[in-house]
């Protein structure tokens, strides 16, 4: 079995969620390594988005600490405009985007704007920056967070990025055609939509954690998706590519 | 030619007032002149009205020093260490003094400066659909789309025009023509909707290098009023080609200002006790040169003759 | 990376359909692929509907040549010449056919395609107000502007998605990424608002050109179907820093257009009698060669190193 | 007395209309070489935009065509896109604009679309182009034209690009702020709005022709303005800043 970091696994599970050939809205830290991974493993024609305005068909040749890098400039496909990256999610185009978040809820809404709600701020959070766009028009959302009870919660106080808004057909009341979130990507699990209610379930645990420990730090009650299995472990060419992608083991 | 060249000190003297809507670097992580962040605090402006998508830590740091009455934009953090403790404060605490937040996307704040840009009364969009930005900021409308059979949602974005934008470049010439390649974010829509623009050149050229290529000009010189040569201006930014990102100032301002305290010494160290511009570069010192880029990747030419 | 060279022949065969909204060339004057022009004559294409702010004469030419079934666009006629003849022809007398005639301004073909290209569900303009456009074309909407405290209408414009963009550029690589100057008109709009793009480049570069200078980018590869290389590809339109504007030719087509037996006549000389692109070419001969650019006018140094 | 042209009289008669310090909107033909007479004359510092995307702070230094030739891009103070310099006219910062036409009335109304009108096509023209948004958009509008009895008529049949549409608050009762044609240069006349309803008056009649031929090749009641004069002959500064920006005497 490889010699990997919970982060890194968190990166390749992310990876894997990245099909060939799509356009994917990458976003920061975690997922750029992510998309840096499918690319050199089983998705060689996927392009990459950045919405300060860079799009990749191959990954950065350093380790980039933020998406306006000139690491990230330099060999890009087009360097641009925020305004021509987002467009092109805007206009249906991205198959996957990347959010993280602060606080999610089980119909995957994020917040990451205000803890306890616009009127009642208990922590100020940066905010939406692309957040927002990015699960309203993407036409898959993964979000990426850590995996505590009182940021896995029942409800959101404030929904800064759409998920399934209140369940079955919610996002189609709010006017938002499709997509929503796949799959939440934690340090302990993979959680996906079940049912026709979209509600968060857990689909696989990651190598040397429990079904219990992980429902036991969610704070709704957590059911499991039929079928739900262990996160497989990173296999040998994703651990060669990662390592390739994050060549000064940022993320080990 | 009208000569437009003058010291930060001066444009923003004379070019940024209390309470005006201010933009400083509309291209989210790169290119954001800090030297004019520092420089507005070192001024003691007050009652900005903050405008950005993602400026980084420039808004934080504006904001902790007592500068920013208002924020509209769509995230205010420092990308390194995520949370900008004195948004938070500010937020929570109101310390040092309340703020007005104005709450967009990247998306719709780039839409309604581009509306302001080129003048459209709105901008529909479909975005922030299904969050609560549409509640907490009132200033967009619902509408549905008329083209559309069925009953189509679509957001109303009003144009956001800023008193002025403080943008990084490259290189800019007298005029205050400017050349700037890499990712642009917001910054030509913010260019062209502000009221006042000062550039902020890593050099200044002579106009015919401007000239000689006049499809990278990111803000034509008519449309400027002030050109200031602040070389690696943009610290602790990166500027494409130019200057790294210096990562681990970042972190230091993170964790120096998680604390009233600790912010005020940060403050007093790197703003109130260098001076000014040269001031700045001259403390960095070795620490500058280690963030300079040295290596070439040059653009492949490009012929613009005529005969 | 995915090849997609092929010859304009294959190009306009296997991406142009019968019925297309098609775009050729979205700067009004220059960087026009009059080769495209001329390929879709030859194959016979039927009923596209041409979709331009102004493209030189090309639009004339298809429609005389019973390509045309719709036009959507801002301007028809010939830049040199004033009227085209083979658009008065098919409005005034539906000769060879009627045509449906979807009138624009540039402003508002821009809109719609910057709407049909960003996703926008429609674009409010304060343009073509008090202009007949409006009630010629049922294709806009009037509207209150609901952010202004007066009544003050606008008008609202719905996106145009071409299916098939054809654009001259200066250069490009096997994968589609290109690099284009000078002025751009519509071009990136209506490339990113199409559903299938074709470049028509000058010249076939390494994708280490293209890579070398981002923003240079007009469409970047992965919106591109297809890349041909037809150099002087624009002819008798002009490319900035490759080839001068052929006014002569401009006239010549005019006087010659006048009535259908001149045009006829133009037709076979310069498009059925030639062997495609190469073929035109060739027939220039010394004449393409006085409208070669020879000289040097170089865009100064732009580097993006990294480290 | 200095040797011109009519078409060279009516250039200067036009770049006498561009001040000082002006973003000026130039459009095709003789509005070209009349920016660049502007330039070198009383108006150094007026900024031209053509619709396709070049901005120029200097006259290009060979004979232009088209508004896109090489020569109007070599040297530019910036090329760009459509929306960029058209958007300059929406936001209302265009001083002036400069556009032709076959048909105006009283109203300064002009029609490049269709003779007879749209349901009735008798001459089918080319069409806006962006005349109309010129037309509607910029603070100040200086038509060019021939002065013929069948262009210049009392109404036209299809209004492309709007003037006062039909007089007195007609601009407002569109929408539109402000702005409209503050001259009509011909070949034989400047025609100038005049009173309440901006009807076109008979402003200064060029040297060589006479106020009674100018009304008779009017198709309207052609009224003169107060303070009616002959228009400016050409003068030796005039004529040697045309000579520099026409230099191969294309409107000799």
């Amino acid at each position: 079995m490889a010699d990997y970091s919970t982060q890194e696994l968190m990166i390749i599970a992310a990876a894997r969620e990245i099909r060939d050939g799509e356009l994917v809205f990458v976003g920061m830290r975690l997922p750029i390594t992510a998309y840096g991974v499918a690319r050199l493993t089983h998705a060689p024609n996927a392009v990459g988005m950045f919405e300060g305005g860079v799009v990749r068909d191959a990954p950065a040749e350093e380790t980039l600490y933020t998406m306006c890098d000139p690491a990230n400039q330099r060999n890009a496909a087009w360097t641009t405009g925020l305004i021509q990256v987002m467009g092109h999610l805007q206009a249906g185009r991205v198959d996957t985007g990347f959010i993280g978040g602060a606080e999610i809820d089980k119909w995957g809404n994020i917040n990451t704007s205000y803890i306890g709600g616009h009127e009642d701020v208990q922590v100020k959070l940066p905010g939406s920056g692309g957040a927002a766009d990015i699960a309203a028009m993407s036409r898959r959302l993964i979000a990426i967070m850590n995996h505590e009870k009182r940021r896995l919660v029942e409800r959101v106080s404030y929904i800064t990025s759409p998920g399934y808004i209140d369940g079955e057909g919610g996002r189609a009341k709010a006017g938002i055609a499709a997509g929503g979130p796949a799959a939440v990507i934690t340090d302990k699990a993979v959680l996906r939509p079940h049912g026709p209610a979209n509600e968060l379930h857990l689909s696989s645990v990651h190598p040397g954690h429990t079904a219990d420990e992980v429902i036991e730090n969610t704070g709704w009650e957590l059911k499991t998706a039929p079928g739900m299995t262990e996160t497989p472990a990173p296999g040998e060419a994703e651990m060669t590519a990662l390592h390739q992608v994050d060549r000064q083991g940022f993320w080990r | 030619m009208i000569e437009k060249i003058c010291s930060l000190n001066d444009a923003v003297r004379n070019l940024v007032r209390d309470g005006d809507g201010v933009v400083i670097g509309a291209s989210l992580e790169t290119a954001i002149p800090f030297a004019a962040t520092y420089e507005i605090i070192r001024q003691g402006k007050k009652n900005l009205e903050m405008i950005a998508p993602i400026s980084d830590a420039s808004t934080d740091m504006l904001i902790g020093a007592g500068c920013v009455g208002a924020v509209t934009g769509a995230w205010v953090g420092n990308v390194s260490g995520g949370l900008g403790h004195n948004y938070r404060r500010a937020a929570e605490k109101q310390i040092p003094h309340a703020l007005d937040i104005n709450d967009y996307s990247n998306f719709t704040i780039g839409m309604a400066l581009f509306a302001g840009a080129y003048g459209l009364p709105y901008a529909p969009v479909r975005s922030i659909l299904g969050s609560d930005i549409i509640n907490s900021n009132p200033a967009f409308k619902m509408a549905t789309n008329p083209f559309s059979t069925e009953t189509e949602p679509v957001v109303l974005v009003p144009p956001v025009k800023p008193d002025v934008a403080i943008l990084g470049v490259q290189r800019a010439d007298a005029a205050g023509n400017n050349h700037y390649w890499g990712s642009s974010g917001l910054a030509q829509e913010a260019a062209l909707a502000a009221d006042r623009v000062i550039i902020v050149a890593d050099e200044i050229v002579e106009p015919e290098v401007i000239s000689s290529d006049p499809s990278r000009v990111l803000v034509p010189g008519f449309r400027v009023a002030a050109v200031c040569h602040v070389p690696a201006g943009t610290h602790p930014a990166p500027l494409t080609g130019r200057w790294q990102r210096d990562s681990a100032f970042f972190n230091d301002y993170h964790a120096r200002s998680r604390d009233v305290d600790g912010y005020m010494a940060w403050l007093d160290e790197w703003v109130f006790a260098v001076e000014g511009a040269p001031g700045y570069a001259e403390k960095l010192g070795e620490r500058l040169s280690a963030l300079k880029i040295a290596g070439s990747w040059n653009a492949a030419p490009a012929n613009y003759a005529a005969e």
